[in-house]
């Protein structure tokens, strides 16, 4: 037994020892060593994310080249970096991507049903689209927390999904879960180049706003103290913050749920302060640009479409040029809007921000006269903007409107828009009513001279902003409304007086559409000066080629360039065009939107060579989202903004008439924010500060 | 030296098998009927492990890579069979109880784990520790359930009677479907309590991560638990 | 080629030396294992047949040949003997014990050691019923009824049945074989 | 008949994991999802059929004349792990398609406590060769079925409302007490 022992297990051992040694060496599966590398670099999570059934085919394609060396789309840079070595090629950039929730409502949504079942937000889609009122919002069932197979997402006490943004790696089988979409997969290029689609959780100020700033989330922010996430999520769609917070006419806070109850939120007042704040501080906040992609860009023009487009291009990774005319960038921004309403010194930080991404310029340089678009081609620009603005005054197109004493507005604002030469007795005649021509009145009034506007319409009416127009009848502009001038009066060449007549809509109660001259009525004002302010236009001289044609149609509607409205891509596949010079005159803010836009046109046209329609594009204000009744707990006054004593305002024209708010002035500002979805809201908003005086309940009617 | 004592007590808690670490569960759920075959079971498992570390730890530098599994297995494999042979010698009785289940020893997934993850990477010392502590945590958690279930199924515990009169036992819980039920309600005792304590110290309580995969019998050959590490 | 050679020597070393340890403790523990085996599995059988003896059967048994012989003793005179036989039942062996009354010459009664036969079916045969029919049974016409015998099969289960009965039979012929040596073995 | 009856009782009666306890850790461990589980039931049918096809041989004209029936777990296990690996060299090399659909769970197999208990099993019942390839897929079936089983059943109650703390192992743990608590009545059937 001691022997036969021994012996069967020593051979046994042999055996089963020789035949495995034979057999892995005749049974060789002749495997290219790369592929157990190539996969050892891999996650080993078989998520699929990357379009095959499991990381080994994944490194199988890598070797035999059908797929590139950043195949893996949860791994980083890093992974791609070691794949590349073992493959001896180059590693491409590789944009970082994130799972991210849009619905912020989570269980405080309208309920139209009480649903008990499979414990599954699919199971639940099932049924009329799941519980709740609203078709977008986060189902709250966790399916994508599930899924997930890095353990990224856990539900908050709301409801809704949290992303570990540290453990995301954007395998998209969240996004792919979700039957709501309320969970989606976004890189910096999504988020700075996403339009505003109807299937987005919009609130009505998002809507509203023509740069789809992401106004409920910076508001939070600034209620939960995060003022540089705040200045963020601002940046993510305005570069501007500084200027739009202080000339934006705020078509946001009219649109504002808050009305209905009391006052709309003073959204743009919170936008300055977010963005005084980072001014004060000193320090720019750092923001995230993806490397060089090796795309050229011209865009013509450093206004505020220019840089806007600049901006954004810098940031998704392409390397825009901007031409200026002029020796400064920033065009109406900086030396024709006033001191007084927008300092020069903040419109140069604002400007230096963008430039300090990387975004190169050239200035004193004018398209047609120094550059073509056929040089910059041959300098290797893949793409042109056009954004050169609505700089041309149209003459009044009265008697003697070319006399000696009648100036155009922007010239005279480029001339005396600053503190200059004493104006005392000068009597000085403004015709328009928009926000140049208010911006004149308050100059001259500034150096002292009598000024007069005829302005169009009535005062409701007026394109100007309301507060800039309330700010020039305090310093003592005498605004006449619903006049219009008839001709001019000369003495010696120089202009002596304008004649004027009333008008008159076709229903006063109304006051819709063009009021018309009332026959008969006459009056005569004394003038050495006459601003011309009524508008602005596009200068279409500029846009023709060698033998004089132009190079662009043009729109009849806005006398602008035409284009594309959505993709701004004009009759020239690689030209774009936004901001004035196609819109015509118009809001800042609209501006913006168009450089973001213009961004993204450039960016698809860059990359795939054509630009793809936004899916589901919101153009008008969603009419669900639109509430009739709102039961709101608690009502507080809006905040008010600290002016120049008017005294200070009369004499000089450093100082700012509105002045920054306090930290924490804004923040119980921000706390009136209801933080909007797309019909859901917080009804008790202000919550925490019914200690102050000042914040009440609302009684509502019927509740006793 | 700390490091040794950290090895011995990991598996008394931290990696408690099969409670924390869902290891072994065939013998766990098989030989728990009563608290003395728990115990008896444990034993044999903590010999065959302390020395199959030790023995593993010791040849781990001779051993070629291609056939270590091999050669881990006819290792465990011997100390098994001297067990069964040693268990016949002295209680027999426990070993015609304990059945199939004590040559099963060999491939209860504690041994090749620990010889894979710890022994294979290790010096004698602490792989001795590391054997010795799991071999006890398991010991202990068999005789834990074992106790539970004859108390529960048979009334008895180490075959002396609960001094409680009115106690119906019900006999489910010593056959095959009170272990599976018995082991699901402790995993979940242990589950909440892990969020107790999580919650305690301010934690977000999270899922047990990869439970499932904890469980399955080879991590020692998985391919992804491998990565995991 | 090297490390083929390393990885065959390796295990095969492992192996033999694993044999040798095991031989040894094999061979060790043997006689210990024996002992257990037969108290544990014939142990508690066998007291049951050979009831009321006043030794120990099992320290106390022989071997003639290959059949090993348990004595039992009353007032220190051997009274019987059990000698354990298998015969094929429904599904693998049966093993009987069978107890002899040495004076009377006939059986103190029967016990079934080992068997593997259908839960609930074949199993009753080890059930009372059946095996108080070999108690004081005499040395000849020891059969199934079927076969003119007197012994009853368990309705259903007539493999087991027949099993046992063989077994006993089995028993019963080396009884008869070695019963001139048995008053021998424990002359002392 | 008789081959009938041992193989609804391989199947059923004593099923190997449900009733014997046998392979409970893959049992529990590939059974997330039903083709997991279906891959691993046919891989562990493929593998015990080899086991019993060369461990039988093995017992019969080496272990038992020797003598040295007491090497025989030692042996088992040997040839069990080293047959694997051979299975899984030779798909590779052979039937690359097959080894691409089994030959993730063929390592998993080695410590398979299933496979080990059958080919034991059928030495301790002592069946002849040709009854114990019966009864080794039979068995291997057995666990085809509990594994597929108790998988959909996971597949529903990852969308259910579980305790927080059941979730997981645990819940599974409970469903096949059930499962085998339905299994235990199929005792009645042999009776």
């Amino acid at each position: 037994m001691v022997a036969s022992s021994i012996l069967v297990l020593f051979l046994l051992g042999l055996t089963a020892a020789a035949i495995l040694a034979v057999a892995s060496r005749l049974l060789h599966v002749a495997e290219d060593p790369r592929v157990a590398r190539v996969e050892a670099c891999l996650p080993g999570a078989n998520c699929g994310g990357c379009g095959y059934p499991g990381c080994s085919a994944a490194a199988a394609a890598v070797v035999d080249g059908t797929a590139p060396a950043e195949v893996c789309i949860v791994g980083n840079i890093e992974t791609s970096q070691r794949i590349a070595a073992i493959m001896g090629a180059e590693v491409h950039f590789k944009e970082p991507r994130v799972a991210t929730n849009i619905c912020s409502g989570g269980d405080r949504a309208n309920l139209i049903f009480d649903y008990k079942g499979v414990e599954d937000c699919r199971a639940e889609a099932l049924l009329y689209g799941g519980e709740k009122s609203c078709g977008i919002g986060c189902i709250g069932l966790g399916t994508c927390v599930k899924v997930c197979p890095f353990n990224a997402l856990r539900l908050s006490e709301a409801g809704v999904p949290v992303v570990d943004w540290n453990a995301c790696r954007s395998c998209g089988k969240c996004a792919e879960a979700c039957p709501t979409g309320a969970i989606r997969i976004s890189s910096v290029t999504s988020v700075l180049l996403h339009l505003n689609q109807t299937d987005d959780c919009l609130a009505p100020c998002m809507q509203k706003c023509p740069a789809q700033i992401n106004v409920r989330r910076y508001i939070q922010q600034i209620k939960q103290k995060d003022l540089r996430g705040a200045l963020l999520t601002i940046k993510e769609h305005n570069p501007l913050p500084l200027i739009a917070g202080r000339i934006c006419p705020a078509p946001c806070e009219n649109i504002c749920r808050r009305k209905i109850v009391d006052e709309g939120v003073a959204i743009h007042t919170l936008q300055r302060f977010v963005a005084d704040w980072e001014m004060q501080s000193g320090i720019r906040v750092p923001l995230y640009c993806n490397p060089p992609s090796g795309h050229k860009v011209a865009i013509i023009g450093g206004g505020p479409t220019g840089l806007s487009c600049a901006y954004f291009l810098r940031r998704v990774g392409h390397e825009p040029t901007i031409f200026e005319r002029r020796e400064h960038i920033g065009g109406m921004m900086r030396g024709v809007i006033p001191e007084y309403r927008l300092p020069k010194k903040v419109v140069d930080w604002e400007v230096q921000t963008i430039l300090n991404l990387g975004v190169e310029t050239r200035t004193g340089v004018a398209f047609g006269r120094d550059v073509t678009l056929k040089d910059l081609e041959r300098e290797g620009f893949e793409a042109v903007l056009i954004a050169t603005g609505a700089w041309k005054v149209p003459p009044l197109g009265i008697e003697n409107d070319d006399a000696e004493g009648v100036v155009d507005a922007i010239s005279f604002l480029e001339r005396f828009g600053r503190e200059g030469p004493d104006m005392s007795g000068v009597r000085v005649v403004v015709v328009g009513g928009s926000n140049t021509a208010i911006d004149v009145a308050r100059s001259a009034r500034r150096q002292n001279a009598l000024v007069t506007v005829l302005v169009p319409a009535i005062q409701r009416k007026m394109t100007a902003n309301k507060d800039e127009v309330e700010r020039a009848l305090e310093i003592g502009a005498d605004l006449r409304f619903l006049t219009a001038p008839l001709a001019l009066h000369v003495e010696n060449g120089a202009v002596s007086g304008v004649t004027y007549c009333d008008l008159a809509y076709d229903d006063p109660g109304k006051a819709a559409g063009e009021p018309k001259p009332v026959s008969g009525t006459k009056a005569f004002i004394e003038a050495d000066l006459v601003v011309a302010a009524s508008d602005r236009v596009v200068d279409h001289s500029l846009f023709t080629d060698a033998d004089g044609n132009p190079l662009f149609k043009r729109d009849k509607k806005t006398g602008g360039v035409s284009a594309n409205p959505t993709t701004l891509q004009t009759d020239i596949p690689n030209v774009f065009v936004g901001g004035e010079v196609h819109t015509g005159r118009n809001i800042l803010i609209q501006a913006v939107a168009d450089g973001r836009r213009a961004a993204r046109a450039i960016h698809f046209h860059v990359t795939r060579g054509a630009v793809p329609e936004p899916d589901n594009q919101q153009v008008q204000v969603i009419p669900e989202t639109i509430l009739k009744n709102m039961h709101v707990t608690y009502t507080i006054p809006r905040v008010q903004v600290p002016l120049t004593p008017l005294e200070e305002r009369r004499i000089s024209f450093k100082e700012e008439v509105a002045c920054s708010i306090s930290y924490d002035v804004a923040r119980k500002e921000a706390s009136r924010c209801l933080r909007c979805g797309l019909t859901c809201y917080d009804a008790d908003a202000g919550a925490e500060y019914t200690q102050d005086d000042d914040v009440r309940p609302i009684d509502r009617p019927g509740s006793e | 030296m700390p490091s040794v004592i950290k090895e011995f007590t990991k598996g008394l808690w931290d990696e408690l098998p099969p409670f924390r670490v869902v290891l072994g569960l065939c013998p766990t759920l098989a030989v728990t009927s009563t608290a003395e075959n728990g115990l008896g079971m444990g034993a044999a498992v903590l010999f065959v492990l302390t020395l199959s570390n030790a023995i593993i730890s010791a040849l781990r530098k001779i051993i070629p890579g291609k056939v270590r599994i091999a050669c881990f297995i006819v290792i465990a494999a011997s100390l098994v069979v001297a067990v069964e042979l040693l268990m016949q010698a002295y209680t027999y009785s426990l070993y015609q109880r304990l059945g199939i289940f004590v040559p099963l020893i060999v491939v209860n997934c504690i041994i090749l784990g620990r010889a894979e993850a710890f022994a294979s990477r290790n010096g004698v010392i602490p792989s001795i520790a590391d054997g010795l502590g799991m071999g006890l945590g398991f010991t202990m958690s068999l005789t834990f359930l074992g106790a539970l279930r004859e108390t529960l199924g048979n009334g008895t515990v180490f075959g002396i009677p609960v001094p409680w009169e009115a106690f119906r036992p019900a006999h489910l819980m010593v056959m095959a479907p009170g272990a599976f039920i018995c082991l699901g309600l402790i995993l979940a005792g242990m589950n909440a309590f892990n969020r107790h304590m999580s919650r305690r110290k301010g934690e977000i309580p999270t899922e047990p991560k990869n439970a499932a995969c904890a469980s399955c019998a080879a991590c020692n050959l998985c391919a992804t638990a491998r990565k995991e590490n | 080629m090297r490390e083929i050679i390393n990885m065959i020597v390796v295990l095969s070393l492992i192996c033999a030396a694993s044999g040798t340890l095991l031989v040894n403790l094999k061979q060790a523990t043997k006689a210990r294992i024996e002992q257990q085996v037969l108290l544990n599995v014939q142990g508690p059988t066998l007291m049951a047949v050979l009831k009321g003896c006043d030794n120990d059967p099992i320290a106390d048994r022989k071997k003639v040949g290959d059949v090993t012989l348990f004595p039992a003793r009353k007032d220190g005179k051997l009274s019987g003997v059990a000698l354990e036989a298998f015969a094929a039942g429904y599904s693998g062996d049966i093993g009987v014990i069978v107890g002899f009354d040495v004076n009377e010459d006939k059986l103190i009664g029967i016990g079934v050691t080992t068997q593997t036969e259908t839960p609930g079916v074949g199993t009753r045969i080890m059930q009372q019923g059946f095996l108080k029919q070999f108690r004081g049974h005499s040395l000849d016409g020891l059969d199934l009824s079927s076969r003119g015998g007197d012994i009853d099969s368990v309705s259903g289960a007539t493999y087991s049945s027949t099993g046992a009965v063989d077994a006993v039979r089995k028993a019963l012929e080396t009884y008869r074989r070695i019963k001139p040596q048995i008053a021998t073995l424990w002359a002392s | 008949m008789e081959y009938l009856m041992l193989f609804i009782s391989a199947i059923f009666i004593n099923n190997i994991v449900l009733v014997q306890y046998l392979g409970t850790c893959p049992f529990m461990g590939t059974s997330k999802s039903t083709d997991v589980a279906i891959g691993m039931g046919a891989a562990v049918i493929f593998v015990m059929l080899m086991a019993v096809a060369f461990t039988w041989p093995l017992q019969h004209y080496v272990l038992t004349p020797y003598g040295i029936g007491y090497l025989q777990t030692i042996v088992f296990i040997l040839v069990i792990a080293s047959l694997v690996q051979f299975v899984e060299l030779f798909l590779k090399k052979v039937i690359p398609p097959l080894h691409a659909s089994l030959g993730l769970f063929l390592p998993l197999i080695t410590t398979n406590c299933a496979v080990m208990g059958v080919a034991i099993m059928v030495q301790r019942g002592e069946y002849p060769f040709f009854k114990a390839l019966l009864f080794s897929l039979a068995t291997g079936l057995g666990f085809l079925i509990a594994l597929v089983i108790i998988s959909s059943i996971r597949e529903r109650l990852d969308i259910s409302p579980v305790p927080a703390v059941f979730r997981g192992i645990p819940v599974a743990l409970i469903t096949a007490g059930v499962m085998s608590l339905v299994f235990l009545a199929f005792q009645g059937m042999a009776a």
